[in-house]
């Protein structure tokens, strides 16, 4: 029988073998709200590849001849102090903020699953020691790390360094999603598809493998969009005071730190403005996607 | 329950432990030297001055032993003294954390007492045009950068007013030369609060107003909601007196664990309204490697981060019948 | 056959689920009435739409749910025989406030999750009370605890402050009772009150309600889907099937006539029913979804006497005794052939 | 602003950093700590406008013998502390005796060893600092081991506290002093009201102060702590009404385009530098460091950065913001201020205009040729520059992107890292790291006219070197010229050995001096600030600026 | 029915859930959810088991098949104690005893075709490869199962409550077990739908001779399928034999209360039920001698004090009670 997603009998009655996947994109696709969030971010990552390249600047260019140019013209957003092509940076910034937000989800939920899964499906001693290892890193601060962090990597390019920030929030942001994983690991491993499994006798493997973590991964899915948002925001955080991305290499939150130089808070809002309008923009497109993707594997539904 | 919370607390000290190791050293990885910052950047000083203050610091021992003489101070209440500031750190904190404790508190009640009655009524009226809104406005809430949405607040609004205070806690001519009356001083400080307020409030809003409509969410379409209804009560009694109170629960829960962070300050807000808070303190003194103080900090807010889990789960217990700690 | 006053009578009840994919009709043309001093069973398979009438009694349907206009659930306990009754389904929210827990009130499936878990047991009756009559809180009080000494429950004043989660499921639907009560409604709706309940504790519950019903006249509406139960308790028995129903009969004449082909496939197919050691009787197929029913007869797919006519329109009432009353075409003809 | 004390005039100065507390001269060590020191206390002598010594505690200029070594300095009867008690020359002792204790821990107690008797008061071995002499209350003398120029400013200069005061003062226990420095007690015409970190400090009269009819007219001052975004909106909006010691021409450029605002400047005495690390890789080749400087446009670097933008008022446009320092020297220094300003020039100073083929011909001559990848190489070593950037640095964003241009273009390898500013001092302060780097940029300020700052920026002290001597260069010849120069009672010959010095370290190429510019101070048109100069800010200042 | 072979034989076997986390020790306060169960099981016959709620019939049954640990007591299956074997043979096993789960909806994983949940127990245990062998194998289970092998590619979700049921049974049939614990297949549905479930479950018996543990805490449905009967309470069997024996001549006074709760479906044989007071106490408490006694209408001062053995009655008809075989 070779594998088809829909058999349409003689009678004309069409049997489809609708999927919680396909199910979940049919109402994610059906939640507007949520749509228009993928279709913006989709437009941002886009744009943010795209654009920087099309506007053949290098991160290095200045043209200390026309600074603080107001927007229009040559330069759409205007320039910065040395001259930069602001729209460039802007989009430039872009693709380093949300690589951050991408690398620290990821890590996130690698570490995360990873930690919650075995805590959650092993329990016992190996559960608390791992809990309280997540308590402990839940409260340990960002900043002093990052210092301390940044220093071992001092003579990485200046362009790599922000996998060093990304690294940290991914490494410091896991607790959260474990504790997640856990619970629902937990709860499905009261449910008796699993006592089932343990009673035909299937192998560790798939029981993990194909039982356990396709149920997860939903979970997963939403909370690494989240993850995402809360990263790219932690991100402009940091570059905001400093401590992350730093010039010449932009960032989301680096640029707004322009704003801390009085001049070009009052006189070039377009030197900051868009870079925070920019950032907001994403984070809810991605939390718009997120709150989509909630809904649309809600397991209420499924059944 | 009282033995229930000592046993929680006892629990708490291996896990403090771990925590006091991991901040000393990081605190001790970050690059930077506590003597330097003894004297303050650029000044002048001989080499043999500063071996000098080195061992008055104590840094001339080993890692190992330095943390060991810390433990032991701080297990004996002293948190050490400040090597920029030269007091001691408790004080420090001390002056400080109220600050921050007073624009947490009045935000936190400025997001509840909205949060709590919009986050009813969407749940109430899910799907509507009102839901919709409140929706859209506390994810706008949850996803603006904090420090952006107070600098553009500053650039629109508080550029803007005449006699809008943009910084601080306090008039500086005022508090330094004294306030003709307490109302004087409470409006001065009000009128100071209103930025930070708003953009602490809304971010808060935005987060509760989330939660009591999710929780109310799933509260509403509960067995028990229907019986009340079958009673005959009146709808604002069936919400309030039997929605509300288990959508509370875990909003009672949350509460718990945001009631530390109530002194624990937002850095970066209080950077960018140069309030007097204790978040401020701390990244100063990052940035200028007042260890002492800066771990003194850390630990502050790990304390406080588990006193958090406990006082959540506490809470839970005292909202929820259900829950007894006996054993 | 002495006839009781009526407490409600139902008519046209239809309530629509405004769903994505398109009306789902969960009651669609319902009828039936109540009589004092009398108890209806409801029977039917799961989602036929009894609790979802039983709701709509009371006004709570909710979202997206609507009574469509034209349903009327016309209440009559409060006036006199002859006169004209309130319709439930066009009254005000304040009118039908009055009505709710104190002329007609209701006991649901799930006692556990149907009591509020954070407010005491004793607070959730005096609730009840005080809510429809002017009554001091120690009286109301007062009256809880008598209430739950009524409903068999031992050592009430201290049942009163308990928490529901402090007591077991059957305390908990005797507590529901006793809420329900509180108020000496002249209607007591059960929905699947035992269901959830082991049978030792069910034949508690029941008897009962059936000492209830000797001793105040309330009338009851119970809904279940097990016969036994009907057997036990009912005086008269609707069927329902898919939103409507197919045949109401009194209890006795129901069990030793029935006369809907899915009547008689019920019964048939329950093991107490059956013959020892045969194979049960089936109905084979299942409900049809309340989204796309089909215009003919609901029952159509699964009976086995089906005709083409059946597909074609909807039966309509046939008389076959006094108070016995089929839907179904073939019950028409063989009721013409016989006279 | 209003008040309560509504007729009160009243000053408020913003500060964009916190104060740190440590008010006493001994221990003030920012540049915001020192303001509240200059307007609490007093020294025997202090800066007029024209950078000037002239007394303030003392009647006159101090006599120094014939050999130089004693110092003798008469006090004015009168001046009194804010406690009521005069000051007298056994609190000038006092003063010096605390800073020459065996457990004072603070920034100020450097350049003391040459006075008689420091090593035995210091380590404990002596009861008494027996080279402060007292014969009358009014007379301190200074006795020294060996002459030195700047020996009159140093001991002038110095803040003097009150030895009553501190009375539980005693030898080893100095930590009486350091405590509660917010409750100042100086001889100053102000008096610390309150203090927090947080929000800054307020300052009242001190009723013991004697001002003559005219001076010290302003009433209360506030240092305020302000935000560096909203710091101009500040002073637009009126909620502080000074700006002091400003350098970023932005801010300038927008309080000149306010008819409210006003603005004076003058020359400031700082430098800022390229440091280059003599010790570690190709920065330890001489070449290198001059071909390095010879690459950098340093002239296009300042008229970039201290350019006015185009909103600013055609009033400021008329002041150059900055300029190229002629050498690494202070710009203050009464005997090479005005060649490091460009105002007078020497022979044999080579000032390396920017010049690529003068910089390309050096390297070429040193051995250093191009591989296949364009980056020159010498004995198999790459031409790589590690260059330490402190974050948050205006300076650095210019500049940066300047040099990598240039020096890429001459055969350079930059890799430029990014750090906050404890972390690059920790690793420049530190001659372990002295391998992990190339260069870093760092920008340094005098408070006194004298050359001896040159004396430690040289230094080949191997307990000083890392501290003070951040390119690492050790050239005996040059400290021996300093020493000498140092050592000299005779201005004239002092003058000509530190000329001479000038150009053996510039010769050397240690340091890049990159910028050197304009101070200037914004403020509120109702402030009359006259009386300031580049060695006397606001605060030191008081005496003549009024408030409206 | 003595000729029959024995095909399972429950010695002892005891369950406890310890109150607190980890292993059970002796003495810990627990659940003594099974508590000494003894019985034999036949080829080819149904032994029903009915209780009330909690009464440990789950808990025995997962025991059995070794779901559960057992605390102590033996499960010799087909001669060879099921306790003493490791994992991988356990695993072997699996193929022999089946188990078939009471909540249609969670005890299919939702995330798999029904194709994929029947076939991974046949790839498993090494009896197919993936192939059109195996799709015709699978074809067929469900053809006899009643499920149309078009639906094979659907999800679990696209299926009605029975049809689900079906699945789980052509699940547990995929191996052709010999043996099936059967834990309340059919009390989550519907009467029309119950009897087809029934239905298949009889006829897939008689066509492998398959033993089947039916669990169930209706007598009426235990009543139709099985061939012996035992009733449990607290933990305890107290009651078992020949169905129609124990129907018509209970023993013991919990099984008579039982039965005499049924509600007949007859409306002419109305009864005044008799009803026995109070509910199944928890059963970390259990009552001082026999755990009936506090509800037993009959209980004399013995059954509160001494536990009653297990007598048989009758041939093969067994009672714990002191007065067994008095009624
Ligand atoms: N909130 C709702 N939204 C959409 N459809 C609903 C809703 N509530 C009930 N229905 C539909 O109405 C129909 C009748 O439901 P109802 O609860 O009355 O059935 P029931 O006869 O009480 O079944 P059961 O025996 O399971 O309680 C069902 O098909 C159900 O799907
Ligand atoms: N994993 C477990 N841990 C602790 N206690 C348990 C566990 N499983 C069951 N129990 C307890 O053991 C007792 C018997 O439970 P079991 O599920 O076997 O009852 P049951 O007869 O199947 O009831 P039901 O008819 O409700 O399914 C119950 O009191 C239950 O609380
Ligand atoms: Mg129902
Ligand atoms: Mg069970």
């Amino acid at each position: 029988m070779a594998k088809k997603d829909a058999v349409v009998l003689e009678s004309g009655e069409k049997i489809e073998s609708i999927g919680p996947w396909t199910i979940a994109w049919r109402k994610f696709r059906q939640n507007r709200v949520a749509m228009a969030g993928l279709i913006i971010f989709i437009l941002i990552v886009i744009a943010v590849i795209v654009i920087p390249p099309m506007l053949g600047y290098s991160v290095n260019d200045y043209d200390l001849s026309n600074p603080n140019l107001a927007p229009g013209g040559e330069h759409l957003l205007g320039t910065d102090k040395q001259g930069r092509d602001c729209l460039f940076r802007l989009f430039l910034g872009g693709r380093i903020s949300i690589m951050v937000g991408i690398i620290a989800a990821v890590i996130t939920v690698i570490l995360g699953c990873t930690i919650g899964g075995i805590s959650g499906y092993y329990g016992g001693k190996l559960d608390n020691l791992l809990m309280r290892f997540a308590e402990i890193v839940y409260s340990l601060p960002f900043t002093p790390m990052i210092i301390a962090v940044a220093s071992t990597m001092l003579w990485v390019p200046q362009s790599q360094k922000m996998y060093t920030v990304s690294l940290l929030i991914g490494l410091l942001s896991w607790p959260g999603l474990a504790r997640l994983v856990r619970g629902q690991i937990l709860t499905l491993r009261e449910q008796e598809f699993m006592q089932a499994c343990e009673a035909l006798g299937i192998s560790d493997f798939s029981k993990i493998f194909k039982h356990l973590l396709p149920n997860v991964i939903s979970l997963v899915i939403v909370n690494a969009t989240l993850q995402m948002a809360s990263a790219i925001l932690t991100e402009a955080g940091l570059s905001f005071l400093g401590m992350g991305v730093t010039a010449p290499t932009p960032s989301w939150g680096n640029l707004m730190n322009l704003a801390r130089d009085s001049y070009v808070f009052q006189n070039y809002p377009w030197e900051w403005i868009p870079a925070g309008l920019m950032c907001l923009l994403t984070v809810i497109s991605i939390n718009l996607i997120g709150e989509g993707l909630r809904d649309a594997f809600d397991p209420k539904e499924l059944q | 329950m009282l033995k229930y919370v000592f046993k929680r607390i006892l629990a708490m000290i291996p896990v403090l432990f771990i925590i006091s190791i991991v901040i000393f050293g990081t605190v001790k990885a970050m690059p930077g030297d506590e003597v330097t910052a003894y004297f303050g950047a650029g000044s002048k000083v001989t080499q043999e001055q500063r071996d000098h203050v080195r061992e008055l610091l104590g840094l001339d021992k080993s890692l190992p032993e330095q943390y060991v003489r810390w433990v032991g101070r701080m297990c004996t209440g002293d948190l050490g003294s400040s090597i920029t500031l030269k007091k001691p750190v408790g004080t420090i904190i001390g002056d400080y954390v109220w600050n921050t404790f007073y624009l947490n508190v009045v935000s936190l009640i400025v997001a509840l007492i909205f949060a709590i009655p919009v986050g009813i009524k969407q749940a109430v009226k899910k799907g509507s045009v009102f839901d919709n809104f409140w929706t859209v406005f506390s994810l706008l809430g949850i996803s603006v950068p904090t420090f952006f949405f107070a600098l553009v607040l500053i650039f629109f609004i508080g550029l803007n007013i005449p006699g809008m205070p943009i910084n601080g806690m306090r008039d500086t001519m005022l508090s330094s030369f004294g306030y003709s009356s307490i109302f004087q001083e409470i409006g001065d400080i009000a009128l100071h609060s209103i930025l930070p307020v708003i953009v602490l409030a809304f971010s808060s809003f935005a987060s509760f107003s989330r939660y009591v409509r999710n929780s109310m969410v799933e509260v509403i379409n509960m067995d028990y909601v229907r019986t009340a209804r079958s009673k005959g009560l009146k709808e604002k009694t069936v919400i309030y007196k039997h929605a509300f109170k288990n959508a509370q629960i875990p909003l009672v829960t949350l509460l718990g664990l945001y009631i530390p962070s109530l002194f624990s300050g937002a850095v970066i807000l209080e950077s960018v309204f140069i309030w007097p808070g204790i978040g401020k303190v701390l990244i100063d003194a990052i940035n200028q490697r007042d260890n002492s103080l800066v771990m003194a900090c850390l630990m502050f807010s790990a304390l406080l981060m588990l006193l958090g889990n406990l006082l959540s789960d506490i809470c839970y217990t005292l909202v929820d019948p259900r829950i007894k700690v006996d054993e | 056959m002495s006839v009781n006053k009526k407490v409600i009578k139902v008519e046209d009840l239809r309530v629509y689920f405004h769903t994505k994919k398109g009306d789902s009709k969960a009651v669609d043309g319902n009828h039936f009435t109540m009589y004092e001093n009398e108890t209806l069973a409801i029977v039917g398979e799961s989602g036929c739409g009894k609790s979802v009438t039983a709701m709509s009694i009371l006004g709570l349907v909710s979202e997206p749910g609507e009574i469509m206009p034209g349903s009327q659930i016309v209440y009559m306990g409060n006036v006199d025989r002859d006169e004209d009754g309130l319709n439930l389904a066009t009254a005000t929210d304040e009118q039908i406030r009055h009505i709710r827990g104190n002329e007609i009130s209701m006991i649901f499936q799930e006692p556990m999750s149907s009591l509020n878990p954070v407010i005491t047991v004793g607070d959730q009756i005096m609730e009840n009370i005080l809510t429809h009559e002017e009554v001091s809180k120690e009286e109301a009080k007062q009256r809880a605890i008598e209430l739950l000494s009524e409903v068999g429950i031992s050592r009430p004043e201290k049942v009163v402050d308990n928490y529901p989660f402090q007591l077991s499921g059957g305390m908990c639907q005797r507590v529901m009772i006793a809420m329900a009560l509180s108020c000496h409604p002249k209607l007591l709706i059960a929905d699947e009150p035992t269901t959830a309940l082991d049978v030792t504790i069910q034949a508690q519950i029941l008897s009962l309600m059936n000492k209830l019903k000797n001793e105040t006249g309330t009338s009851i509406m119970l809904i279940t889907h097990d016969l036994g139960v009907v057997a036990q308790v009912a005086d008269n028995v609707n069927v329902m099937y898919a939103g409507k129903v197919v045949e109401t009969a009194p209890v006795e004449e129901l069990f030793s006539n029935p006369k809907h082909p899915y009547t008689i496939g019920l019964m048939n197919s329950m093991p107490s029913l059956a013959e020892e050691g045969k194979r049960l009787n089936t109905i084979e197929g299942s409900v049809p979804n309340p989204l796309y029913l089909p215009k003919g007869c609901y029952f159509a797919d699964r009976c086995p006497y089906v005709t083409d006519r059946c597909k074609e329109g909807q039966p309509v009432d046939t008389k076959i005794k006094s108070r016995h009353h089929v839907w179904c075409f073939k019950v028409e003809e063989e009721m013409k052939q016989e006279g | 602003s209003g008040g309560s004390s509504s007729n009160a005039k009243t000053l408020t100065v913003s500060v964009n950093q916190s104060l740190t507390g440590q008010f006493t001269p001994q221990y003030a060590s920012s540049a915001y700590d020192q303001y509240v020191a200059n307007l609490c206390y007093e020294s025997m002598l202090k800066y007029n406008a024209d950078n000037e010594l002239v007394p303030e505690l003392a009647k006159d200029l101090p006599e120094v013998s014939a050999d130089g070594l004693t110092l003798t300095y008469k006090l004015e009867k009168g001046h009194k502390f804010s406690d009521g008690t005069e000051v007298t020359s056994k609190d000038v002792k006092f003063t010096f005796a605390t800073l020459a204790d065996p457990s004072y821990a603070g920034p100020n107690g450097g350049g003391l060893e040459n006075l008689v008797g420091y090593k035995e008061y210091n380590s404990g071995a002596a009861k008494e600092l027996t080279g402060i002499e007292t014969p009358d209350d009014y007379t301190v003398v200074f006795h020294l081991v060996s002459p030195q120029i700047d020996a009159i400013t140093k001991f002038g200069g110095m803040g003097i506290t009150s030895a009553d005061h501190y009375s539980k003062y005693k030898q080893g226990k100095v930590k009486v002093v350091e405590k509660n420095q917010e409750e100042s007690c100086g001889s100053g015409a102000y008096q610390i009201k309150s203090y927090d970190k947080a929000s800054g400090a307020s300052f009242v009269r001190n009723e013991e102060f004697k001002r003559e009819k005219g001076q010290y007219q302003v009433d209360q001052i506030i240092i305020k702590k302000t935000d560096v975004t909203t710091e101009v909106s500040e002073l637009k909006k009126g909620t502080v009404d000074l700006i002091p010691d400003v350098i970023e021409t932005n801010k300038v450029s927008e309080a000149s385009q306010d008819k409210n605002m006003a603005f004076n400047y003058y020359s400031r005495s700082a430098v800022g530098f390229v440091a280059m690390n003599a010790n570690n890789g190709a920065t330890a080749d001489k070449a290198v460091r001059q071909a390095l400087m010879y690459a950098t446009d340093r002239q296009g670097f300042c008229d970039s950065y201290f350019g006015w933008d185009k909103k600013a008022s055609d009033e400021v446009k008329k002041v150059k913001g900055g300029y190229v320092p002629a050498a690494y020297w202070s710009p203050a220094s009464v005997n090479c201020g005005a060649v490091v300003r460009n105002e007078e020039t020497i022979d044999g100073l080579n000032t390396y205009a920017f010049d690529m083929d003068k910089a390309n011909q050096v390297l070429d001559e040193a051995g250093w040729v191009r591989g296949a990848d364009g980056i020159r190489e010498k004995d198999g070593q790459k031409l790589e520059i590690k260059f330490l950037c402190s974050e948050g640095n205006s300076v650095l964003e210019t500049l940066i992107p300047m040099v990598k241009k240039t020096w890429s273009d001459l055969g350079v390898d930059l890799k430029q890292t990014t750090v906050d500013f404890s972390t690059l001092l920790s690793n420049i302060q530190d001659e372990s790291h002295d391998s992990e780097w190339n260069m870093c940029f760092l920008a340094t300020s005098f408070t006194d006219n004298q050359d001896a700052g040159a004396n430690d920026s040289y230094t080949n002290n191997p307990n000083n070197m890392a501290v003070n001597n951040y390119s690492r260069i050790n050239d005996q010849a040059l400290v021996d010229q300093l020493t000498k120069a140092r050592a000299d009672s005779d201005e004239k010959q002092s003058k000509a050995d530190y000329v001479e010095a000038m150009k053996m370290a510039a010769d050397d190429a240690g340091y890049m001096p990159v910028y050197s510019g304009m101070q200037f101070n914004l403020y509120n048109k109702k402030v009359d600030l006259t009386g300031t100069g580049t060695l006397r800010n606001w605060s030191q200042s008081m005496d003549t600026i009024t408030v409206k | 029915m003595a000729e029959k072979r024995k095909i399972l034989e429950v010695k002892n076997l005891k369950k406890y859930f310890p109150l607190k986390k980890g292993k059970y020790k002796e003495g810990d306060p627990c659940v003594k959810a099974v508590d000494d169960i003894t019985f034999d099981l036949y080829e080819g016959e149904t032994l029903g088991l009915v209780g009330e709620s909690g009464c440990g019939k789950s808990t025995l049954g997962r025991t059995i098949i070794r779901l559960y640990e057992p605390t102590s007591g033996e499960v010799i299956f087909e001669g060879e104690d099921v306790a003493k074997k490791s994992r991988k043979e356990m695993r072997a096993l699996r193929e022999e005893m089946q188990f078939i789960f009471q909540d249609p909806y969670s005890s299919l994983n939702p995330r798999m075709t029904v194709f994929n949940i029947l076939a991974e127990p046949l790839i498993a245990h090494g009896k197919f490869k993936r192939g059109p062998e195996l799709d015709a194998y699978v074809k067929d289970l469900m053809d006899r199962c009643g499920l149309p092998s078009y639906y094979c590619y659907r999800y679990p979700h696209q299926f009605s409550g029975g049809q689900r049921q079906r699945i789980g049974i052509a699940r547990s049939l995929a191996l052709d077990p010999s043996f099936i614990i059967c834990d309340e297949p059919v009390s989550a549905l519907d009467v029309s739908i119950q009897s087809q479930i029934i239905n298949l479950m009889k006829d897939m018996q008689e066509e492998k001779n398959i033993s089947y543990i039916f669990i169930s805490h209706d007598l009426s449905v235990v009543k139709h399928i099985s061939d012996r009967v035992g009733v449990m309470y607290l933990g305890s069997m107290m009651e078992l034999a020949d169905k129609n024996e124990i129907y018509s001549n209970p023993q013991h006074p919990y099984t008579r209360a039982l039965i005499g709760a049924i509600p007949l479906p007859d409306p002419t044989k109305r009864k005044e039920m008799k009803v026995i007071q109070g509910e199944i106490p928890s059963n970390v408490n259990i009552p001082k001698g026999c755990k009936f006694n506090p509800r037993c209408p009959f209980a004399k001062d013995i059954c509160r004090e001494q536990e009653p053995a297990t007598k048989e009655v009758k041939p093969n008809h067994f009672v714990k009670c002191h007065f067994g075989g008095e009624f």
